[in-house]
């Protein structure tokens, strides 16, 4: 497995540059900007404010929202503005990734919203804006079971691949992105698209296990140098 | 309502159900195709009570750029407000969005449509295959109905004939079969109370924070996942819930195969 | 007129053949399925329960509202989701040929939802969708003065037609949709396509009434068969 | 207003009006052609304090593929907020959708327009006729005002130019007049207290429950009908409607003939 | 300057031909046709009433809406139904031209609604949208500080061009809208498209400022007219 | 806030300001440029604590009919709801709109790029530029923020290359620049107390009533305005606005030829 060259010279278990700011919207309650390689998102969390709309609003929980936005330049072909099937698909699988790990319950009535925008898009949006929205949330002082970090992991050739980037989502026999409290040893987010035995599933999943626990303490760090500075 | 919720999440401590069904039981699940005369396929999935129409349609047109020499596969769900007195106040685009994509990645992924077939010519013209899942009566468990019905109605689809001079399909004449490969099933785990069960009625569903689907296709290999709910699901949970939706998709596609 | 060959053998005065379920949807109130030749509807009752959308309300009677859709698959050409002018005209026509056979002031207050998916889509769908839906809202036990029945009739050659097939309608010189209560003697749904003298179009009006009224009998027959059961 | 509904009503049973009109008797008429510069045809119709302006737009388009020999006519209609304090919460899309229909359907269905001498080239390119209805002010009967006011549009019309080489429309040079034939003219039968009436002023639409659209062509024969309300009618009210309408369209028909 | 021939005869500060009627729409609280050349709009005034939507009423002062809207057989090529960006640009330029005139802290918590149609278009439709939307609400007896009138300049060769017709449009070196309070010489609506000096564009705006004092006359007349009557 | 709106006004009446700065006196003012892989050009433009990115994006269409030898530039803008609490009940469409319109006649109207070059050909083939703005901090003065940003990211921008033969459009390789001419500004004035001041915080925006944006070019030409808000300016106001636009953007213009 060691002579296995990835096209961006990565071991098979690496991940791309994460780089992870906190605080990056000055009008949010809480706001991160996560990096990994070249895809960057940028997630504001408004709340728990008085929910909108009304009529959502639920009498013994915050009710958490979420907003996943390509920006029409984040990729090469333009995104056309406003929602569509897919961003709604992942704005649903983002919601049910931070769910488990919100003490929604603590402000009952309440919204809380999370709009996270993809301003670069190379492979792995979905993850980066979890991982950015889960640092927001806790700079936000929302109080937290554990922060939720995310990656995807994939087949190539016969490895087992960490954090695909762009062309290898192209070439991999599949593409699971999963969202892990590594605290808790639970898995909140877990797609896949691919053609897999049900035993390298399990691998793969493992493998992005594994960078969830690294990209955790990655968070972990981002937050302590905010809170620390 | 609390009370039911408190009777069920209490009999699925112990492994129960309000109906006596195993934990991996199917309620009866009856299949029909052929049943819309101008869809190219069709079928009529009951699980239960919960019923589900898959229709196939079939027009001409413009291949995706980038594979310039394969068919286009569009599948689309509606929740008609027919099929449940909580549709009331337009349909939950969500989770129609969702259980269409679930059903498309199993479908796409699998290979289970030899799209090249599908290409009349290279880089202008293919034929595109139109999935649209009309649910019925809405009593629980919709993704592995939606998703049995739609792989039952392509696989007894038959091809409208392309006239290339006029430039006209004739949906009169319908001979060929569409060039199938695979057939994925969907298998929807879900968690009640700490333990995993297998098609949720709806007062189940009720109960239910999480839930993994997934599709297993004919070789036993897993072409799509899709975790629902806002709970987590641990690794051995998950393990568990591959055996048993790959043990439940193969009975299924043995019931398939007595269809096609 | 006895040598006419429709071509699908019937008499000009025959229906196609007719099917009638009722309870077919377990989570409605009530609901009916019609299938007339390759026509099918099927009719889902809601109701009463408290309107949506609230504003609408009325203090002194129930509103009642029809929602006419047509299934992609239902006919040839695959048919667009969502509402068309064609599918927002059907729904008023066919809400104002419900209205007067319904005691819409027992249940002040409160809505009536009546949803009907064209399932299969050749000719008369419209006639179909009600005949489905005076069905289903007696199956919901609404008070009603009346069943209302419905069909079309035109006018092929020299002779009126009753319930226009699917190709039938390309060469009719008209095209005439009745519902029509039979017990009051009431037309509660009136249209036409076509061009015809005045006199002509009353030939092809009652050839239309002598249709429902043959299709008011199979409602209350399915009506009975499933309140006996 | 309940009393004047009532007052409207007591009248109505001994087939009297408000107004003093005869039970079918319309308010003034007045029509306006080549009202609006820039449309190929335009009328401006008053009956009473409603008015209405169609305008007709003509570019160049693609036919049908069901009809390759054929021009297209699309009929639209706005109610604008400007004329109506009732229009305020969003234009009522479902009454102005009928109303664009039914208008529609007469013009159609009668033949008015001879389509097929519409096309210019059989399957690739055909004149698009575009009938625009604009609501500016509500006072009763709309869809008579609005089917008078197309008709006297689409006669008075001047097509624009169409330069084949260039593909360009030029709405500088306006001679020909459209192909038309026929002259169909919508009229409305409503009903209070079981008598019949015409042209209804926007009081009387108010206790209306039912009424009955006739478009009659010129040869007298009937292209549409449209009840409309949620009562309904005997045959015989339908046979007397049909009387009515007849006539008045007739009499309609001879005034629109003074502005051709 | 003096033989520099206009298009259509008009002298370089000419108005072309206007017609301003006072009360058109029965149905209206006030309501105005204005004509210049070949352009007209039809404003319709309604309220102050309830306000609509709800939500956007204010404590202690009218809300005023504008909704500028163009026929679709007003220009040479239809303009499809529905709303703009160029239209909704418009109408929150019209609102910003009238809000300065109307006291709209009179009538707290209502809405103050103005409809605009233009029903001919040959440039300036805007500035004839304003001028009638201003009669109108006079015509609605809404108290107002000053009529506002407007009318758009700009500079052909090297001619300061007062109300630029259709094809001069095309060829102007720039397109001054401006609305203006004679009165209070205060200015409510000032935009541009074009390229010149300062200095330039100022000699623009005087030309504009002097054809809405014009107008002022025109609109003061028009409605004496209708009081009088 | 209505004692900080009292506070803001009573100090602007003396020509004061919150943070000290004076009446011409933009806060600090960051540029970069490229901040964007994908995109063929992008700028992040920092006023303040506003900050916006536009990124441009190119492909090949047809150009319009009107305009047959020429380019097609769009330029869009969208408020973010991650940018404000203000923005959660959606975006601010009419703000938005007239944001990237008031950007739009800048750059168009000044002739900044060289339409004519960007046609491939007549007629058929054109590059269609896009300029998305994107708001990711409100705190005031956003029009300059993002027309200044749409500057930079179109004077920094590659082309991407077209391949006729495919028919394609390939975003690795990125060689040549925008065949750009101009470099459009615009500087809002905006009125509080009867004095003009430039870009108002958002303290500031919230007791302006009136402002005056003037986008001037290279030559100190002006090339768009826009009022904005519901008070009035009169003439004198307005000339001494285009002194303060005229010799600010002079000013910005020097900063943004650092970066190109």
């Amino acid at each position: 497995m060691k002579e296995f060259k990835r096209e961006d010279g990565r071991k098979v278990d690496e991940l791309r540059p994460v780089v992870i700011k906190v605080g990056v919207i000055e009008q949010a309650d809480g706001s991160a900007l996560v990096s990994m390689g070249k895809t960057t998102a940028i997630a504001a969390v408004y709340g728990p404010r008085s929910m909108h709309p009304k009529h959502k609003q639920v009498s013994d929980r915050a009710v958490l929202q979420t907003f996943y936005l390509m920006a029409p330049f984040s990729t090469n072909e333009r995104v056309r503005p406003g929602p569509s099937r897919r961003s709604q698909e992942i704005s649903k699988v983002t919601r049910e990734a931070l769910e488990p790990a919100v003490f929604l319950d603590e402000f009952p009535k309440t919204g809380i919203d999370v709009f996270i925008d993809i301003i670069q898009a190379d492979a792995g949006t979905r993850t980066a804006g979890i991982n950015a929205a889960s640092v927001a949330l806790a700079d936000a002082g929302i109080p937290m079971r554990d922060l939720v970090a995310a990656v995807a992991a994939g087949r190539i050739e016969e490895h087992f691949v960490l954090d695909l980037g762009g062309k290898e989502e192209e070439v991999t026999k599949c593409d699971i992105p999963v969202a892990y409290m590594p605290r808790k040893k639970q898995i909140t987010l877990l797609q896949m698209d691919g053609d897999l035995s049900p035993e390298e599933t399990k691998e793969v999943i493992k493998t992005a296990i594994k960078g969830c626990e690294i990209l955790y303490e990655k968070q972990k760090q981002a937050l302590r140098e905010k809170w620390v500075r | 309502m609390i009370i039911q919720k408190q009777f069920i999440s209490g009999l699925a401590s112990r492994k129960m159900r309000i109906d006596k069904r195993g934990q991996d039981e199917f309620r009866d699940i009856t299949i029909e195709t052929g049943v819309i005369a101008k869809a190219e396929g069709s079928a009529r999935v009951k699980i239960g009570k919960t019923e589900v129409i898959a229709g196939v349609k079939m027009g001409v047109g413009t291949p995706f750029p980038d594979r310039p020499d394969e068919g286009v596969l569009m599948i689309g769900a509606e929740f008609s407000p027919i099929a449940s007195p909580d549709f009331e106040k337009g349909p939950p685009a969500e989770d129609a969005i969702e259980l269409a994509r679930v059903v498309d990645r199993g479908i796409r992924e699998s290979g289970a449509i030899d799209m090249k077939k599908l290409c009349i010519k290279e880089k202008e013209k293919t034929w595109m295959v139109f999935v649209d899942i009309h649910i019925l009566n809405h009593a629980g468990n919709l993704i592995d109905a939606a998703g049995l019905a739609s792989i039952a109605a392509l696989l007894t689809a038959k091809m409208p004939e392309y006239d290339e001079e006029a430039g006209t399909v004739s949906y009169e004449k319908k001979h060929k079969k569409l060039p199938m490969k695979f057939k994925p099933v969907p298998i929807t785990v879900f968690k009640m109370s700490d333990s995993l069960f297998l098609d949720p009625n709806l007062e189940e569903e009720d109960v239910t924070s999480v839930s993994l689907t997934v599709t297993t296709k004919d070789d036993g290999n897993i072409v799509a996942l899709q975790k629902g709910g806002s709970q987590s699901l641990s690794l051995e949970e998950i393990e568990k819930a591959f055996e048993l939706s790959l043990k439940k998709g193969a009975e299924i596609r043995k019931l398939l195969e007595k269809h096609i």
